[in-house]
């Protein structure tokens, strides 16, 4: 089993696959675009929904992907994808060429760049941040606003660059109201005299103890529920951001004034599964992101042969979705390299 | 009964401004009139795209969708790409169509709008004109406006207006061949039918609450219509 | 006014940072389970008072909650206090306390509620 | 406040003006309420910028007011602004100019569904060639006048006698840029800088030496509503929001209001007036009001124009507060001067309701 394998991508999705294929004998490139690997784990503190601190996760991967049969190329990334009669042709950013018998895509989500819902004002307004701004914070142990003072009213908008026409993204990115509902309650742990807002347009909890983590938010930590997306945020001249919303429970606009915004970011496709997109036959949907075969049975599985998928390349994903679609990905990669050799 | 939808469906700025409204309240949060009116775009857009057709009627031949001020600030948020404001253009067509318009005390005012800003784009060319806008219609115009009107012949000579005169220039005089362009336009493509239609229904309004309506301004209907604000639009004082 | 023919409309919004939210708190420190309610409208659907009226108990609770206690002083004396509301509640708050402590919530604080 | 976050904005949204050879259609409100600000502009491009501006004597309304007032049907509407674009293409001009927003954005919106539904337009261009006979030509190019003054902003600038800047003190005047909701509220691509941080008025403003202040409030509309304010039952709303604006800019203490769209002028100049009536409120510094500027009115301001030639006695809310902090020369005698007899204009013939 001297078959070689480029993983591309060094997140959850990418260690886990070459964990896997790893363990299975075969030899392993991971393709890391950053200066090293963990993906998105490096940037959240907790996880939803127990909370737990993301370096379990990232140490269990860690552990998996340091194997011998493992070479991982960090600040690398694939500029081309080719397939030859012997298999792929992968050509880096500085030319190095990479052969491989199969390769699994797996270059993930980007945030969605919170700035482009102008309306908010993030990067404008000085107290208008993202959801992973608010992790680096708990990662500091530091909740502070511009000032340096602490925030009493803070408030959530659900949706930032989701379920939204104007920046071309249709979908739900499905883990921002989970992770609203885990930073509200975050911040009530930090600041026990905070006042927390969610605006959301429908509560999507659809998850293992997401419902209880939600039912946890109202009862024990008081965090207040507004069904509505906020229209706009501004800055008063006390440098409040002061929200409008339609109530839509009460059928009423309402109006507040709040000393921090943070905005769940959705999920989009990758600049990186971008490029290797545009630069390969590989097809994606309507949504941008990877295109598997099927979205039922084939969902590892690209339109190229012995190209296949793992993770939030093809659709968002949490991380125990992503870890499960990563190991059936190598479950395909093995489905089709022993059908090569025969 | 015909079916509402169907015929609102024939409007352009319908199609245009109807997708899939998803209930986010977004149009609501930002509308000026859903901050002062007892209204609230969200849920006209819910009723239009449930397409039950009693529901349609009662829009019809409701004040709710005369609040609505054409901003179009909700378009400019709404996720799904629709537009409330072009939505509510297509429904105040459609009750002029009907006569339905003449049921609600805000419907009823179009009236005032046809007989003002409507008859003088086809006598002068120009939506707003000097003579019509006094300080009696108008008290909010301030003295600066009475001085201006007493005085327009030196005020509007100093400004370098041709008022009334020939050729360019401000408040001119628009050219009858033109003029009579404006009004072959109108009787073409249904302009004419539509004022016909607030006038036809508006009449039968009047003799049905016993108000005089002849034409022109000056007549009790007009006034009523003009005036009359029963409370019940707003958030009670 | 009767210089120009109008007065100047007040605004309708909900305003969050000036409103009265006492007869929120005081439900809330004497039945927590309010604290749970979702306003998926179950209690309103059953509601004996809300099929002759137009009462709505999911209403009410976003209502006070907001501190918008205008309509919902009004509206509770419709509530019959059946507790039909409390069976189908798939959060399990007592609604029919909820109603009950709003009552006297309204009592204790009026005059002064908003 | 971080500027670099809106000067990011603005750089995605600047959009095509073009240089030269413009068709100008006039504004029903401009024409009516602030006819120096048209005068000044045509001054200011033909005299100053050296540009040719045509205007032709047989065109008319859009329409604008009656199709939001809804008494004017859609095709009518579309039919009257195929009637101007047949008289430009006749004159040999494609870069057409309205004088008023809301001709702006009926253009635009008309334009827009024509690209949309081909099959409207052909209907439109057969209805123009019944009612008249008339072929035309769609605009290469559609900016609104205040997009050429924006584009032309430098121009002015180097021109200038006078700076946004309060020659007592040396610091900028604050300014509230106010944009009128149908510049780019329906389509945020045509409008300079987009329709969240527009910047069409922000960077006439910047280039001539103001401050342009950011209040809550800054995007709601001034309240005209058509309707909303056409009819005397309705105006309760239609000053609301305009009262509504002013408490929202008030802890900025803005010296003056600069806008984009011809009626907005209008009501933020009268409400105050009648606020201050009503409620006995006055905006302003020493309550003095806070004076609104056409965007016309404030280049020629800078340019040494001399207010009265710019009609500025035309205002409710008295601007002398911003002459004097600008430190530009007035003559109080000459303010409302009506010595000056023309006895060709006829008498207008108010009517009394």
């Amino acid at each position: 089993m001297n078959k070689h394998i480029v993983v591309i991508g060094g997140g959850t999705a990418g260690m886990e696959t070459a964990g896997q294929l790893a363990n299975e004998g075969f030899a392993v490139s991971l393709v890391e675009k950053e200066k090293e690997t963990g993906g998105h784990l490096n940037d959240w503190y907790k996880l939803f929904p127990d909370r737990r601190n993301s370096s379990e996760v990232r140490n269990y991967l860690e552990k998996k992907v340091s194997s011998k049969n493992i070479r991982i190329l960090t600040e690398t990334y694939i500029e081309k994808l080719r397939s030859n009669k012997d298999g792929f042709l992968l050509i880096t950013q500085d030319g190095t060429e990479l052969k491989a018998d199969a390769v699994v895509v797996a270059t993930g989500f980007d945030l969605f760049k919170s700035s482009r819902k102008e309306e908010y004002g993030y990067g404008i307004y000085d107290n208008v941040i993202t959801s992973k701004d608010l992790e680096t914070m708990f990662r500091k142990g530091k909740l502070t606003l511009s000032d340096g003072s602490t925030p009493n009213t803070i408030g959530f908008v659900h949706c930032v660059g989701s379920r939204d026409e104007k920046v071309g993204n249709f979908y739900c990115s499905k883990l921002c109201c989970v992770t609203a509902v885990k930073q509200a309650i975050e911040i009530r742990e930090h600041l026990p005299d905070s006042k927390v807002f969610c605006f959301y347009m429908d509560m999507r909890m659809g998850g293992a103890y997401y419902e209880e983590i939600y039912r946890e938010a109202q009862e024990v930590w008081g965090v207040n529920f507004i069904r509505g997306k906020v229209s706009e945020a501004s800055e008063s001249i006390n440098n409040k951001l002061v929200v409008k919303v339609e109530d839509t429970l009460a059928g009423r606009p309402l109006k507040m004034e709040l000393d921090m915004l943070v905005l769940m970011a959705g999920m989009e496709m990758s600049e990186g599964g971008g490029r290797i997109a545009m630069t390969s036959e590989l097809k994606t949907g309507e949504n941008r992101f990877f295109a598997p075969e099927d979205h039922h049975y084939a969902n590892n599985i690209s339109n190229i042969k012995g190209v296949f998928y793992a993770g939030t390349c093809t659709a968002p994903m949490n991380i125990t979705e992503t870890i499960s679609h990563a190991r059936a990905a190598v479950s395909e990669v093995i489905n089709y390299l022993r059908k090569q050799k025969d | 009964m015909e079916n509402y939808y169907e015929l609102l469906k024939q409007d352009i700025r319908f199609e245009e401004g109807l997708n899939a409204c998803m209930n986010c309240g977004v149009c609501t949060a930002i509308c000026p009139a859903a901050e002062f009116y007892n209204y609230d775009p969200r849920q006209i857009v819910d009723i239009v795209q449930l397409g039950d057709n009693n529901e349609i009627e009662k829009l019809l031949k409701s004040d709710v969708i005369w609040y609505c001020g054409e901003c179009m600030s909700c378009k400019t948020r709404c996720p799904r790409g629709n537009a409330p404001g072009l939505i509510i253009m297509a429904l105040r067509g459609l009750s002029q169509e009907l006569g339905f318009f003449v049921e609600s005390e805000k419907g009823r005012q179009q009236l005032a709008v046809k007989r003002t800003v409507g008859q003088w784009i086809l006598d002068h060319g120009y939506c707003l004109y000097l003579e019509g806008v006094g300080t009696d219609l108008h008290p909010e115009q301030g003295p600066v406006w009475d001085w201006i009107q007493d005085n327009y012949k030196a005020v509007f000579h100093r400004l370098g207006a041709n008022y009334q005169g020939e050729g360019p220039g401000i408040l001119r005089k628009i050219p009858e061949e033109a003029m009579d362009e404006i009004r072959r336009i109108f009787e073409v493509t249904g302009g004419n039918r539509r004022y016909e239609k607030i006038e036809f229904y508006s009449k039968k309004k009047a003799e049905e609450l016993d108000l005089e309506l002849d034409e022109g301004i000056d007549n009790e209907y007009f006034r009523h219509i003009y005036k009359t604000n029963n409370g019940s639009h707003t958030k009670k004082q | 006014m009767e210089k120009f023919g109008f007065s100047i409309s007040k605004g309708r919004q909900i305003d969050w940072d000036s409103n009265d939210r006492r007869i929120a708190d005081y439900i809330r420190e004497r039945e927590p389970s309010y604290k749970l309610c979702i306003a998926c409208g179950g209690c309103a659907s059953t509601c004996t008072a809300g099929n002759f009226t137009q009462f709505s108990l999911r209403e009410l609770n976003i209502l006070i909650h907001r501190g918008e206690n205008t309509k919902p002083r009004n509206d509770l004396k419709k509530c019959m206090l059946c507790g039909k509301c409390s069976l189908v509640c798939p959060r399990g708050v007592n609604t029919r306390n909820v109603v009950f402590l709003a009552k006297q919530a309204f009592q204790k604080f009026d005059s002064h509620a908003v | 406040m971080k500027l670099e976050g809106k000067k990011a904005i603005w750089s995605e949204y600047q959009k095509e003006i073009a240089d030269d050879h413009y068709f100008y259609v006039r504004s029903c409100v401009r024409q009516n309420f602030f006819p120096g600000s048209e005068t000044a502009f045509l001054k200011i491009m033909r005299k100053e910028l050296k540009k040719d501006v045509y205007e032709h004597p047989c065109h008319t309304t859009c329409t604008g007011i009656g199709y939001h007032g809804d008494i004017v049907p859609v095709e009518t509407a579309m039919t009257v602004v195929a009637r101007q674009f047949s008289l430009m293409t006749e004159a040999g001009y494609k870069n057409l100019l309205p004088s008023c927003i809301t001709s702006f954005g009926l253009y635009t919106e008309i334009l827009d569904t024509w690209h949309h539904f081909p099959e409207v337009e052909e209907k439109i261009r057969k209805q123009l060639r019944k009612a008249t006979g008339r072929e035309f030509q769609k605009p290469n190019n559609l900016a609104h006048a205040s997009d050429v003054i924006y584009k032309f902003r430098k121009e002015i600038a180097a021109k200038a006698k006078f700076k946004l800047i309060n020659k007592n003190t040396g610091e900028p005047l604050n300014v509230v840029d106010h944009i009128g909701c149908h510049y780019a509220k329906m389509f945020p691509s045509k409008g300079i800088g987009g329709a969240e941080y527009p910047y069409v008025l922000a960077g006439m403003v910047e280039e001539w030496g103001g401050r342009v202040i950011d209040y809550p409030e800054r995007r709601h509309c001034c309240g005209f509503g058509f309707r909303q304010y056409l009819v005397q039952a309705n105006r309760g709303f239609s000053i609301a929001c305009s009262k509504e604006k002013f408490e929202s800019m008030k802890p900025f203490e803005p010296d003056m209001i600069i806008t984009n769209c011809p009626g907005c002028p209008m009501f933020l100049d009268r409400w105050q007036y009648v606020i201050n009536e009503m409620e006995g409120k006055r905006y302003g510094k020493n309550g003095e009001g806070i004076p609104v500027f056409t965007y016309e009115e404030v280049a020629g301001l800078i340019l040494g124009y001399k207010p009265w030639d710019l009609g500025l006695q035309m205002h409710q809310t008295d601007c002398e507060s911003v002459l004097d902090k600008i430190g530009i020369d007035y003559d109080p005698d000459e303010k409302y001067n009506t010595s000056i007899p023309d006895e060709k204009v006829r008498v207008p013939n108010m009517v009394k309701v």
